[in-house]
């Protein structure tokens, strides 16, 4: 089945908060409607969802892969070119370590970006019903849904008090 | 803070993309002047690649010189952003809001600055300082040393970039959003492929918030291992009188951010008067960063006298007669006492008074001056110990540099300014979004007849 | 550490050097070291891979003349090693500091790092007059701008030395002719310089070694205190009339 | 984010009457626990006075080897109970309101240094004056003309003279910070004891005036206390430890000795905190905000720990002169090698691998056993450095060379004397400290009516935040 997503603009925070409300008692799941802000408001303003997130799993996997990264380079390059200088032992560890920490940050920075990317569920190929306004300090709350639902959500959406409504196309993993 | 001024998003739009979406007046001029430098930069380091490094003044005693000073110098100026952003981030000070990013993109050119003073113009063969570390110069069948400094310096410094570039670039996505939402065309397709399709939903907004401080305690670590390691590259050497010190690393990491925040400011004071921002970077934030760098001046200060204290501590003839250079042989005694008024006694007792804090006047010639002087510490520091008097005096010598080396190192400088007015012109240099949050975090708490400011935490 | 066949090293005996820098002539000409004109020398880029120091001690007419030839010390520790980051220079099985030309950048960080102050940048493509250009030695390379060199002890006639010596089939080096000897101790005529294996107990400077090393010996290293354990030992009587001051 | 959250849960703490009423109740009942703690704790005090005169007596001053133990556990004492002060005063110049049950608690601290400042005496008569030709911060040379002209007991003179300023500066910062609950005692007493404290309050009235100088003597003190702390471990580091060990070169040690007193502060605190929830009951009090903010501090100056090492190490090991590889081989080698693992294992890589976990650090038990590790690796840290360097032969004898340690010394074990003096050491710390809550309130009872006026919940739309107001 299609899916369809249509948006209603609010003006101020308590009408898109009681537009959740309708939508909520209208047998939307919660899953399927969310509050577009330009700006961040403290969680749960709006009566939404709490968004859950793993992104904490990602550092600690990019820090492991880059240790061993640079555990290979440092102790493979070295033991490969057996090469006196200085004196220094063949394995020196202090200057080792220093580039394996380098190493252990880099995986874990870029472990976290690709994280933070993803648990935004970014890049988002079809933006579906969006309004510019929305940058702008209007409230948007998005119905994503079955296309039968989509004129009942746009109900729901109206008697709320919304001020344009509009709609627009989903792929099915946007939901 | 007791001035706030709140406004609603639409004004924040329009002002704070005052920049991006139309062009000053004088953004072209400055830019032009800027490439101008840059090329003839550019132009001297050609004739160098051509004639050899003995264009530059180096000479045999003193083998590092302006190039090695200004590669240290702005690795020291890019500690700012991270210092700014990722502290006043994690101790949730509301005061940072409108500087982060400025501080943050200042930290990425001024890096990409230090690579090409020191790998690039600084090398004998700069044709091979690629394969210096990357890619590996296996052609040759010899990998790197990883036990040279000059190795961990590489992987520290390109780790920060990385880490910087991402973490402005990951801040910059709800942003990029308004812009898209405000243009049309090619520039809007441009914009909604750079913002990734951002709607703002509560997802979103609280990956933002913990990206910024997940990445800002991943970057803080690395921000002190890399200037640790490029004091490394002077401290691990006991072939260079006054260098083996093992102060060097904190002693540098505090210089760094005495710097790299009095720049931060300078920018700040920039953007007003650029972009006539003043309504988002007020007096009060001069007045907080200004307290802030008592405090770091101070610090610094402290290790600046006691890597001097244990350099006499060992009452070595060397080491002595190094330090006396330093200080009681013209032209470095005057040098050595201009350093000491412009990174310390003349701005640090200005900024004891609150108007001069509070004077955005003020506190550009302040922070200028600050940055003369940590150049000069930089100088003081490589060079008269490159000088080496003793112990074989056979060596001694001097130092000055051609015109080559300061064209060279204007270009840098150069480098910076396009990068930052580039910045500037496709980009909003005030984050919009962490306005518009701190506008709604916003609170105040009557006591009696007093209002105290307050802030919404979760 | 195993040990090694070979530990080349230098004995230099201070007493007997009258400054006459014709090792310093020898070593420009042996390893195609570029002239250096006044104005080198001026920019202070000179490269000269030995060179006699010579310290004025006292006021005329009550003066003395003191030298002292150095180069490079071949460390055993050397602080120019490990701060290469290209393995351009290491320490090689014949315990010899050597220089690969073909890896070095110019970082110029072993030439900071080096105490002894040996280490010669060439700041300028190296030229000879044309009446000069047939003498270039063909064993060794002519070195290009921006890159690092110093003294190899020779290492060239090391190892021709042993290539004639395993054609012939021998096992042992023979130097009746002195033809390992690096340029610069052939050309002394005091014979202040010695050169040879510090791990064949029977050589010269193993001999001197033994001798001069202890309580009443005269040998000693350049800076000692830095711990580098440098291959060259300098012999000197302690000259008890030597006065604290001396000036270059 | 939940900013002082869990204190104050009850309704009656939510009035400054309430808080007046519960805080001053507990400060003046002592329960059986606290009175046998008291005793036992006074005997171990005792027993460490008997020590230091049996080692005086035995030993005498002359030979420093003997006194390695005693300096350790002199520095250790500083580096922990003297630290302690700081966490509450850093904190407070950040403005952090989760600080405000606990400044009192590290404030109190600053009692501790009279027991310190009794085992600083006879290390004075133990440390040699600057004519055995070691290298001194003070640069005395006896063939020098100028520098032979240094008093030879200017180390003593200047070492004393900090550490009695870092303890008046800390009691003063006590007094100052506790004159508004003193004279709250003052109005809740009567007799002997309401005279005690008129007197202690020091007419203290409330003023505007007075509130208004008093936030500026905390600022003041607590700026001074900083400085001097830093100055003390300075001296301290450097003439009483670096400076015995010859040819040991550590521009940043004396630095790297502060910055573990910070450390090592933030542990003792915890420690403190946790044994006031659990046998204390101040459980209503102290909560998860302030482990879990004090947890975090320890954690970043954990990570500082092993920077400052390391940044030390690297810089010795790579110069790798004979001087430095001797020192090497005397503390982080050779015979105190296993200290110096205890210590970097407790002190950093325990820290690291347990504070990096959220639910760790914000839980009672993890900082807590945290704590108790970095108190241990500190323990050791101090033995390795300061029994190492008292037990170098020779030290007071000219012909030492001072240039470089030849020979490595054996480990010094501990003599049973050694015993008595850190049982001394620890529980007259205690029994000070434990003396001191008679006096003053374990917490801050106008801090937290404070708080009362800068914190409250909000509804906003459909969920409730917490607003904290932060006053210029």
């Amino acid at each position: 089945m299609a899916i369809r997503s249509v948006l209603g603009l609010f003006n101020n925070e308590d009408t898109a908060a009681d537009a959740l409300d309708a939508l909520n008692e209208a047998g939307f799941d919660q899953s399927e409607y969310e509050v577009l802000t330009g700006t961040p408001y403290p969680e749960g303003t709006f009566g939404e969802a709490e968004p859950v997130h793993k992104l904490y799993r990602f550092p600690l996997i990019g820090a492991a892969c880059g240790f061993i990264v640079g555990l290979l380079l440092t102790s493979g390059t070295q033991l490969a070119f057996p090469l006196v200088t200085g004196g220094k032992p063949i394995l020196s560890i202090p200057p080792m370590a220093i580039i394996m920490y380098e190493g252990t940050m880099l995986g874990a920075i870029l472990f976290t970006v690709v994280g933070i990317i993803f648990e935004s569920r970014l890049p988002r190929l079809l933006m579906g019903a969006y309004n510019t306004k929305i940058t702008e300090g209007a409230i948007g709350v998005a119905v994503t849904t079955d296309e039968t639902k989509v004129s009942q959500a746009e109900d729901v959406l109206r008697n709320a008090g919304a001020e344009d409504l509009k709609r627009g196309w989903e792929t099915e993993q946007n939901r | 803070m007791q001035e706030h001024i709140q406004l609603d998003q639409k004004q924040i739009n329009d002002d704070l993309l005052s920049g991006v979406l139309r062009t000053p007046r004088w953004w072209l001029p400055a830019i032009t002047v800027a490439l101008l430098v840059f090329l003839t930069g550019m132009g001297a380091f050609g004739y160098m690649l051509n004639k050899g490094v003995g264009v530059t003044g180096l000479n045999r005693p003193v083998f590092w010189g302006f190039f090695m000073v200004n590669f240290v110098f702005w690795i020291g100026i890019s500690h700012a952003g991270i210092m700014i952003s990722a502290i006043l981030r994690l101790t949730q000070a509301e005061w940072r809001r409108p500087i982060t990013r400025a501080a943050e993109v200042l930290t990425v050119f001024s890096l990409m600055a230090a690579l090409m003073a020191a790998p690039l113009v600084h090398v004998g063969r700069p044709w091979r300082a690629g394969l210096w570390v990357f890619p590996y110069d296996f052609a040759r069948g010899v990998w790197i040393n990883i036990r040279s400094p000059f190795i961990w310096d590489p992987s520290a410094v390109m780790t920060y970039l990385t880490a910087s570039t991402l973490f402005v670039l990951i801040a910059l996505l709800p942003d990029l959003a308004v812009i898209r939402d405000r243009t049309t065309g090619r520039a809007r397709v441009l914009y909604s492929i750079l913002c990734l399709g951002w709607r703002g939903t509560p997802r979103q907004w609280k990956l933002q918030a913990v990206a910024g401080i997940l990445l800002s305690a991943l970057v803080l670590p690395v921000f002190v291992s890399v200037h640790s390691i490029v004091s490394w590259d002077f401290a691990v050497q006991i072939g260079t009188e006054s260098w083996h010190s093992t102060i060097f690393a904190p002693y540098f990491i505090i210089g760094a951010i005495h710097s790299g925040v009095s720049a931060v400011a300078t920018i700040m004071v920039l953007m007003v008067w650029l972009w006539n921002w003043d309504k988002y970077l007020r007096p009060d934030h001069l007045d907080a960063i200004g307290r802030l760098l008592i405090v770091v001046a101070t610090t610094w200060f402290f290790f600046f006298f006691v890597e001097w204290i244990f350099a006499l501590y060992t009452l070595e003839d060397p080491e002595i007669a190094m330090r006396e250079l330093q200080v009681l042989q013209w032209p470095w005694s005057g040098l050595f006492i201009l350093f000491l008024i412009t990174a310390f006694f003349f701005p640090v007792p200005l900024w004891l008074f609150k108007k001069v804090r509070r004077s955005f006047f003020w506190m550009f010639v302040t922070t200028i001056s600050v940055n003369v002087g940590m150049w000069l510490e930089r100088f003081l520091i490589i060079v008269p110990g490159t000088m080496r008097k003793q112990p074989f005096v056979f060596d001694w010598g001097s130092y000055h540099p051609s015109i080559m080396e300061i064209l060279m190192v204007a270009m840098t400088f150069a480098w910076v300014v396009i990068g930052l007015l580039l910045f500037a012109r496709i980009f909003p240099l005030i984050p919009l979004f962490d306005i518009k949050e701190g506008m709604v975090g916003r609170d105040e708490i009557k006591i009696g007849r007093r209002t105290v400011p307050a802030s919404i935490r979760e | 550490m195993s040990k090694e066949k070979e530990k080349w090293g230098m004995v230099i005996d201070v007493d007997k050097c009258i400054s006459c820098q014709a090792c310093v002539v020898a070593c420009q000409s042996e390893n195609n070291i570029p002239i250096n004109s006044e104005d080198i020398f001026n920019q202070r880029r000179a490269i000269e891979w030995i060179r006699v120091e010579r310290y004025w001690e006292g006021e005329f007419p009550d003066v003395k003349a003191r030298f002292i030839p150095i180069l490079c010390q071949h460390c055993g520790e050397a602080p120019c090693e490990p701060v290469c980051p290209v393995f351009a220079t290491y320490h090689n099985e014949e315990g010899m500091n050597v220089q690969v030309y073909n890896r070095c950048i110019g970082t110029r960080f072993c030439a900071n790092n080096c105490p002894y102050h040996v280490r010669y940048f060439n700041f300028w493509e190296p030229e000879w007059p044309d009446s000069l250009k047939n003498q270039l030695n063909p064993d060794v390379t002519v070195r290009s701008r921006g890159i690092m060199e110093k003294c190899t002890f020779c290492i060239q006639r090391i190892r021709r030395s042993k290539i004639e010596a395993s054609r012939d089939g021998r096992e042992e080096v023979q130097d009746e002719a002195r033809s390992i000897n690096p340029a610069c101790v052939n050309a002394c005529p005091t014979e202040t310089l010695y050169f040879g294996n510090f791990n064949d107990e029977n050589s010269k400077v193993s001999e001197l070694k033994k001798k001069e090393n202890g309580d009443h010996g005269r040998g000693y290293k350049l800076l000692d205190e830095l711990g580098t354990e440098p291959n060259v030992i300098y012999l000197k009587k302690v000259d008890p009339s030597a006065k604290e001051e001396a000036h270059a | 984010m939940h900013n002082g959250e869990s204190q104050n849960g009850q309704a009656n703490l939510a009035t400054p009457a309430g808080i007046n009423t519960d805080l001053l109740k507990r400060h003046g009942n002592t329960g059986k626990l606290f009175r046998s703690v008291l005793l036992v704790t006074g005997i171990m005090f005792l027993v460490g006075i008997v020590g230091i005169v049996l080692r005086l007596l035995e030993d005498g001053t002359e030979n420093t080897r003997v006194w390695g133990y005693h300096a350790a556990a002199f520095a250790f004492i500083l580096t922990t109970a003297q630290g302690a002060v700081m966490v509450a005063i850093a904190p407070r110049m950040a403005k952090a309101h989760w600080r405000r049950p606990i400044s009192r608690v590290a404030e109190m601290f600053a009692v501790v240094g009279i027991v310190n400042l009794l085992m600083f005496i006879p290390l004075l008569s133990v440390l040699p004056s600057l004519e055995d030709g070691r290298r001194s911060l003070w640069f005395y040379n006896a063939a020098d003309p100028i520098l032979s002209k240094v008093p030879v007991y200017t180390p003593h003179i200047w070492a004393s003279l900090s550490l009695i300023f870092l303890v008046l500066s800390g009691l003063m910062l006590l007094w100052v910070s506790s004159l508004a609950d003193l004279a709250t005692i003052r109005d809740s007493s009567s007799g002997r004891k309401h005279r005690f404290f008129a007197w202690l309050a020091n007419g203290w009235h409330g003023t505007s005036k007075q509130w208004f100088m008093k936030y500026h003597r905390i600022g003041i003190l607590g700026a001074f206390y900083f400085m001097m702390l830093i100055f003390t471990h300075f001296l301290i580091a450097t003439d009483f430890d670096m400076a015995l060990i010859p040819g040991w070169i550590d521009a940043l040690f004396p630095i790297t000795h502060a910055a573990n007193s910070l450390q090592a502060g933030c542990a003792t605190v915890i420690i403190a905190m946790f044994v006031l929830r659990r046998f204390g009951g101040y459980g209503d009090w102290i909560g998860l905000d302030q482990f879990w903010g004090l947890g975090k501090l320890m954690f970043a100056l954990s990570l500082l720990w092993f920077w400052f090492w390391f940044s030390s190490f690297i810089i010795l090991w790579y110069g790798s002169r004979p001087n430095e590889e001797s020192v090497l081989n005397l503390i982080i080698r050779g015979p105190y090698q296993p200290a110096f693992m205890a210590a970097f294992i407790l002190n950093f890589i325990a820290p690291l691998f347990m504070m990096m976990w959220n639910p760790v650090r914000k839980s009672i038990w993890g900082p807590t056993l945290v704590a108790t590790g970095i108190l241990i690796g500190t323990f050791f840290d101090r033995i390795r450095l300061y029994v190492s360097a008292y037990s170098i032969p020779g030290i007071g004898d000219s012909s030492v060379d001072k240039h470089m340690l030849h020979e490595i010394p054996q480990t010094v074990m501990p003599h049973f004397i050694d015993y008595m003096i850190w049982v001394g050491a620890i529980g007259g710390s205690v029994f000070v400290y434990m003396l001191a809550t008679r006096i003053f309130p374990i917490i801050n009872i106008w801090e937290q009516k404070e708080l009362l006026l800068y914190k409250f919940h909000k509804k906003l739309h459909r969920t409730e935040v917490l607003v904290l107001g932060k006053p210029d």
